[in-house]
């Protein structure tokens, strides 16, 4: 009942919006979003309100937040080299399981010795 | 994301229907563990270890559960839970008002965490079994839809913190239909967070505050917090990282003595809040002083519908009487549930020997084990604190 | 309403019948206890698992039963007409009876309740079967007065014929644990329908009869298919939970490497619910041992049903009768739900 | 209350679920029509008969189902649990499978069913199990909600093995008709029991399995037993007429001969209710060729649970299809009830 | 008799719980066979042959028919079923009444073969499935104790003729509670026997009367029609042997030219009747003109309550408005139905195209279907006149 | 509903009584009986309503009525002699299908030729 979700805005008719949820869409009201919303705003949507619109450029900036935390240690094992390589991974997501190969590969995976 | 993808691309974190470059991890596993091995390594230069960190979200230890985030804190990092289950604090004479109103006729509407929650003589789902019209709903709205499909009143059973009172609020402006009405047990946590600082048997070095209500109230707020107990506070997101990077700012504050506060949720929470839903919530509800469950008799911590909006409070629109529910005398067992100590961060789930034996989700003998924001639940769902 | 008095007696709840721990309390302390086991039973009630298996001559029969109380009885991607068929098609399939020989369908039905309504779930029975190719060869019906039952429920019993049973009890350590398709849809849509959360997605019940897909299984895997199960009730985790603890061995699964759609997740996080503890018709849970995993992959990809079965984890021989869940970041136990979301899924 | 637009749907009704033509027809035209009969069933749904015979092996499994949703659970003489084991057993066992292999038993319960009741009636199954020695193989257990269902259904389904399979439809004429018992003891109980017409009487069900007895008769007749049926719902006169139908027969009866206690025809003159359309449960209706008719009456009477069967009146190849009553007075024909007296009695 | 006693002693006839010497068979086969070779007999010299009997009352016709009592009639005596089935004669608008009060919540009371008769638009059967609270008793006595336990308003929806108003009337004089109220429907039987036997296409020769009725009214009540119509009457008891001694009686006269009433149920007729019950009878109700179902519009043949009554007359109590079920028109098959031509004795049910057919026990179209007192599914039942 | 049925009066309680209807037992109201009725006393039962008792004496009046309209006709069959076997007869009643005798009997009493 706390939890708070973010979501896409699709469609808005007035005070109500039509928002996708990772691909599922449920109305929100935005009574108390308290920003201007658009079509395409990401906004977070708590018990059916919009509670908070989220800015892109805040997003980044989280991200940011979590480089400076890292870097401000020089004795970090995150280099920019790996930031580099996380990057590159988060465009095709968690779709391992799909993409096995031979037997071996998924017993060595699975940490099966046979 | 299509519909069919059989991936969990979505839920692991990216914001959803973005284009790349905007898709952002929150959950991403060698990040983790790279915040981890921060973690890890303030930990070692804490002053005084253990650190004991509170949060006061059930969100936030639904996120630290189901990811298995204190299996990455070292031993001098102790993470607990205040109160931060709106459900668990929800008085005992609450739930009974709204029996008592589901018993009358009345349709109550609320959370489908409220079903479970015993009041003194039964829960509102034991009300239900007995033929008493209860909905479960997603949110006010909802049950204002409601209100205006039947053709009877409905009472809004609106129980949460003032993240959840703000849209309640909104409901109650946006002009409901008459029959429609609130039963409010809204609680406001800034003042537990005072009164849980200063329990005897609570050493909290720092909080690490809700974003969510943080949204509304904006961080602003923790700054009386910081100045009476002297303690940091970080305001931190719910996803994974969000955690375990607010848990990075606050063990950094705790180390090196800084009492002050700390936005690690900058996406979603300013200084000031959201002021709309911050002026409407405070234009609907007053503060007033209120028992939460457990806990103690807190100053301002409840919020009460004004004197303008009678004619949605259900308070003043039904004779609401309980006093048959109160006879009953509270069970054996719930006698012995220590949900009051855990909210206060001086006991875990696993020392209540009730736990996961008399007391589970489907049996639950306190509001701790009924909700899914609720600590006993939670741990019990996601089993606890693993040896693995 | 009733008094205090009569509250005092123990009465029956909705979470008695939701298929995790307190159902099973329930059978055994009140149903079953009474009750004698069939002596020559190779799986007996008292196993607690998705069938009997009885000798007859020289066959192993595998018999089942499921009552379908579903609400709505209609609803995205199916109705209780095809859950009733699929449920207890599917028990069989996993105790190895993948040929059916018989169903048996006991319909009830409120007097008043509209004879179309009924004429559209005797067809899609009627359809289940043909895909199942399991005949109904008994049936009952009966009627209850206007308000004495919420619509219709049907039960369906089942026996059939296994060469090789796969009890839910037979794992080994080292054996991958597979799941034939993503998880979750059923659940979600019926809690979608049923509370009238009107996401505007298509989340439809992927219910089904997968008896056909689990004989390519076993055609490939032989008695190298150590055990399966239907996740039902109580999801992936209530089954994964059931089979470790009766084949007394740990079970590790890796979070990334379960196979559910966007939609499924998407609506699990607005609801707060655990795709996991979500209820399942038309899924199976394979344990194999390791050399047949890859072919028995290969072979459920193969067909339409099994495109995206996915090996999930694997037996343990550590943490006997749990779960472990990696989930990336940290690792928990995965547990069996003590509730259901939606008391009346099946 | 329904407006008149949807009182032009066609609805189900209460008649629907009587067991008579009704129900007969709705099946027929609703609930069957698009379903396929088991390529090599002996017996298959379409033979409506008490249950299905399959061939499994070298072995003629018998295979039936029934939900009861008798109303009041508790009725003198018996109980749900009681009545819900009996039923079944003596499905399969009229069918001649006297040696049960294995019931179901799909329990649905409403929340805030007191568990002591539960409890009543699950030893009662026990207790009726080992009087019968049929084991319970297989369960399950649903709750609904309260107000969802008026107290507690239970479908049992069972499998046996018939050595010689005995149906409905085998009658020739001049074999004789016998009944193993007094009838109607049950549908008056629960009528009475249920209708709060409060008979300082004991009217009690004698509901029972009776596939000892039967297993008795099939020892002294063996194949000269043409036939044998359960003469449930639609009572005596239900059961012999359809008797009569499927055999292509007549079938002769003798008023004075049946076998039917005081208690039972004052109760029904009181009533005005026919003792021949009144609902038995423990009590078989047997086809016998002449010559094993007087050892199969001397078999019965030997056991406990036969006494008072007797020989009622033959087979004719006359009046195909209907039973002629001779009443002592004048001659009728004894009519299949085509209503119920009391709808929930199983 | 035992209760365990296999046997069918007790039903076949003798009054029970008496000692040997009074346990009398009125079901004796051998005399019934002696009976009907009487009949025979007198068939042989009847005046003007085929002589038509009819009687009024359902109870007969069971009897007849459960006996096959016709198969012993030679074809010289034709024995039909006038309106003696209180359920068939129950006017729409009297079912279309009971049918709105139940659906405006009240609770409906009324005998078993009530509930399936249709009013204009449903019958109490429809109301029932559709929610409404209908009851089936024994009788008033039964209806009046459910008032007692009931917290609401109980209708008793009385029907049948003076051997049923009779009870009715003692339940009112018994000093019911205030939430006991009687919808009468209740006939008096007579007028019908005046308007039938004037009936162009009726040609009766002689009435076998219903013993029942005649138990309270006494069977001097049948002297006007005797008078009035040159017939024969007969009252008769139910049993087959009362049956056949009644008809061999009213053969007799018929043969033998007699106008005259004769009692041949001596054991429970006289010729004032019951003077108790007759009593109480017209003290509660008074008799007013209405419509039979089929037959036609009758001077003095419905019961209604005096006026004294009114404070448990439902049509008083209640603002009954049943306008919104008349709207609905009568089905095509009703349209159809004969049964009035039935019970005016000019038509046998297989006269009936519906017979068995569209119209069955199960689902009636006519009243005469619906009761077990209606022709049409006494034929049903036992099978209607059977070729043996 | 037009059923009339006879019973025996068990107890009597006011204006209630508990009567025996071969061997079942019901309430039956008093109110318009009509006459003084005892314990052992015949009533007709109407819908819960005793509305006549049946004297003895007019129950054999009933026989009588019988014999005479059979007496009444000399060439009828009905003989002193058969009114005697029927009354002889009477004590035993329908007992017949319990007391069959070998196999022969049975079959001929059922008019089965083996
Ligand atoms: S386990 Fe249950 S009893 Fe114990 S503290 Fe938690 S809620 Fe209370
Ligand atoms: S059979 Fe039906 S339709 Fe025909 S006369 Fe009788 S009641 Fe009317
Ligand atoms: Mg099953
Ligand atoms: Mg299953
Ligand atoms: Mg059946
Ligand atoms: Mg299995
Ligand atoms: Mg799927
Ligand atoms: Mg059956
Ligand atoms: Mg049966
Ligand atoms: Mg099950
Ligand atoms: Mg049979
Ligand atoms: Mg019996």
């Amino acid at each position: 009942m706390c939890l708070g979700v973010p979501g896409e805005i699709q469609e808005i008719d007035g005070h109500e919006a039509v928002a996708d949820f990772w691909g599922v869409e449920r109305r929100v009201r935005l009574d108390i979003v308290g920003d201007a919303v658009e079509e395409g705003d990401y906004i977070l949507n708590h018990v059916g309100y919009a509670i908070r619109k989220i800015p892109e450029s805040e997003v980044e900036q989280t991200m940011e937040l979590f480089e400076t935390m890292l870097d401000a240690d020089p004795e970090d094992m995150l280099t920019d080299d790996v930031m580099e390589e996380l990057e590159a991974n988060s465009g095709a997501p968690a779709a391992g399981a799909q993409e096995e190969g031979d037997d071996d590969d998924l017993l060595e995976e699975l940490g099966i010795d046979v | 994301m299509s519909e069919g993808d059989p991936t969990r691309a979505g839920p692991t974190g990216s914001i959803p229907g973005g284009d790349g470059d905007d898709e952002l991890q929150f959950r991403d596993p060698e990040k983790a563990e790279a915040l981890a091995d921060k973690i890890a390594e303030i930990g070692d230069d804490l002053p005084d270890p253990p650190a004991t960190v509170m949060h006061v979200c059930g969100s936030h230890e639904q996120s630290i559960a189901k990811f298995g985030l204190r299996s990455l804190l070292p031993d001098s990092v102790r993470l607990v839970m205040g109160p931060g289950c709106p459900v668990c604090v929800t008085n005992m004479p609450e739930v009974d008002e709204a029996v008592a109103l589901a018993e009358d006729g009345v349709t109550v509407a609320t959370y489908g965490d409220m079903l479970k929650v015993s009041g003194t003589a039964k829960s509102l789902d034991d009300a239900r079994s007995e033929g008493a019209d209860v909905r479960v709903v997603y949110g006010a709205q909802d049950a204002v839809e409601l209100a205006e499909d039947l053709d009877r009143e409905v009472v809004f059973f609106a129980t949460g913190f003032e993240t959840t009172a703000a849209p309640t609020a909104a409901a109650i402006k946006a002009d409901p239909p008459e029959n429609f009405s609130i039963l409010s047990a809204h609680k406001y946590i800034p003042p537990a967070m005072d009164i849980v600082a200063e329990m005897p048997d609570t050493e909290i070095d720092g909080y690490l505050a809700a974003g969510n209500a943080a949204i509304i109230t904006g961080h602003g707020i923790f700054d009386d917090i910081v100045d009476r107990h002297g303690l940091p506070v970080v305001v931190g997101g719910f996803e994974p990282l969000d955690i375990l990077a607010g848990l990075v700012k606050l063990l950094e504050h705790i180390r090196d003595g800084e009492e002050t506060v700390e936005n690690a949720y900058p996406r979603c929470v300013t200084e000031a809040g959201n002021r709309v839903a911050k002026e409407q919530l405070w234009d609907v509800f007053e503060a007033v002083d209120g028992e939460w469950r457990g806990i103690a008799h807190i100053p301002d911590a409840n919020l009460e519908l004004r004197e303008e909006y009678a004619a949605h409070d259900a308070r003043e629109r039904f004779d609401i009487d309980p006093s048959a529910l109160r006879e009953a005398s509270a069970s054996q067992h719930l006698q012995e549930c220590i949900c009051g100590d855990i909210m206060a961060g001086t006991a875990d789930p696993t020392d209540c020997p009730l736990f996961g034996e008399e007391c589970t989700p489907a049996e639950p003998v306190g509001a701790c084990m009924v909700s899914s924001e609720g600590t006993c639940k939670i741990w019990q769902e996601y089993g606890g604190r693993p040896e693995l | 309403m009733n008094d205090t008095a009569s509250d005092e007696e123990e009465r029956i709840t909705l979470t008695h019948g939701t298929g995790g721990q307190a159902t099973r309390d329930l059978v055994s302390e009140t149903l079953t206890a009474g009750f004698e086991d069939a002596g020559d039973a190779l799986v007996g009630l008292a196993d607690f698992d998705d069938g009997a298996v009885l000798p007859v001559g020289d066959k192993k029969l595998v018999v089942t039963t499921d009552t379908h109380v579903v609400q709505p009885p209609f609803f995205p991607g199916g109705d209780i007409g095809r859950l009733a068929v699929s449920g207890t098609v599917n028990d069989l399939a996993v105790m190895g009876a993948t040929e059916v020989r018989g169903l048996t369908s006991g319909v009830v039905v409120e007097a008043n309740y509209p004879r179309e309504k009924l004429e559209r779930i005797a067809d899609s029975m009627a359809e289940a079967c043909r895909e199942a190719d399991a005949p109904v060869v008994s049936g009952d019906t009966k009627v209850m007065g206007n308000g004495e039952l919420d619509g219709i429920t049907i039960n369906t019993a089942g026996v059939g014929v296994a060469e090789h049973v796969t009890p839910d009890s037979d794992l080994s350590p080292q054996d991958v644990i597979i799941v034939t398709d993503t998880i979750g849809e059923h659940g979600i849509a019926l809690l979608a329908e049923r509370e009238g959360i009107d996401f505007e997605a298509d989340l439809e019940s992927d219910v089904q009869p997968v008896n056909d897909l689990l004989a390519a299984v076993l055609e490939v895997g032989g008695e190298a298919v150590t055990a399966m199960k239907d996740p039902t009730r109580t999801g992936l985790a209530g089954a994964l939970n059931e089979m470790a603890r009766k084949s007394e061995v740990g079970i590790e699964v890796t979070d990334e490497r379960v196979p559910v759609t966007g939609d499924v997740t998407g609506a699990g996080e607005l609801l707060g619910l655990d795709p996991y503890q979500i209820a399942n018709e038309g899924v199976a849970i394979l344990g194999v041992e390791p050399t047949a995993a890859e072919p028995v992959l290969a072979a459920l990809r193969d067909h339409p049903k099994g495109e995206n079965a996915a090996a999930i984890g694997k037996a343990i021989d550590d943490h006997h009768g749990r779960v472990v869940l990696d989930t990336g970041i940290g690792n928990r136990y995965m547990r069996e739900p003590s509730k259901e979301a939606v008391p009346r899924i099946c």
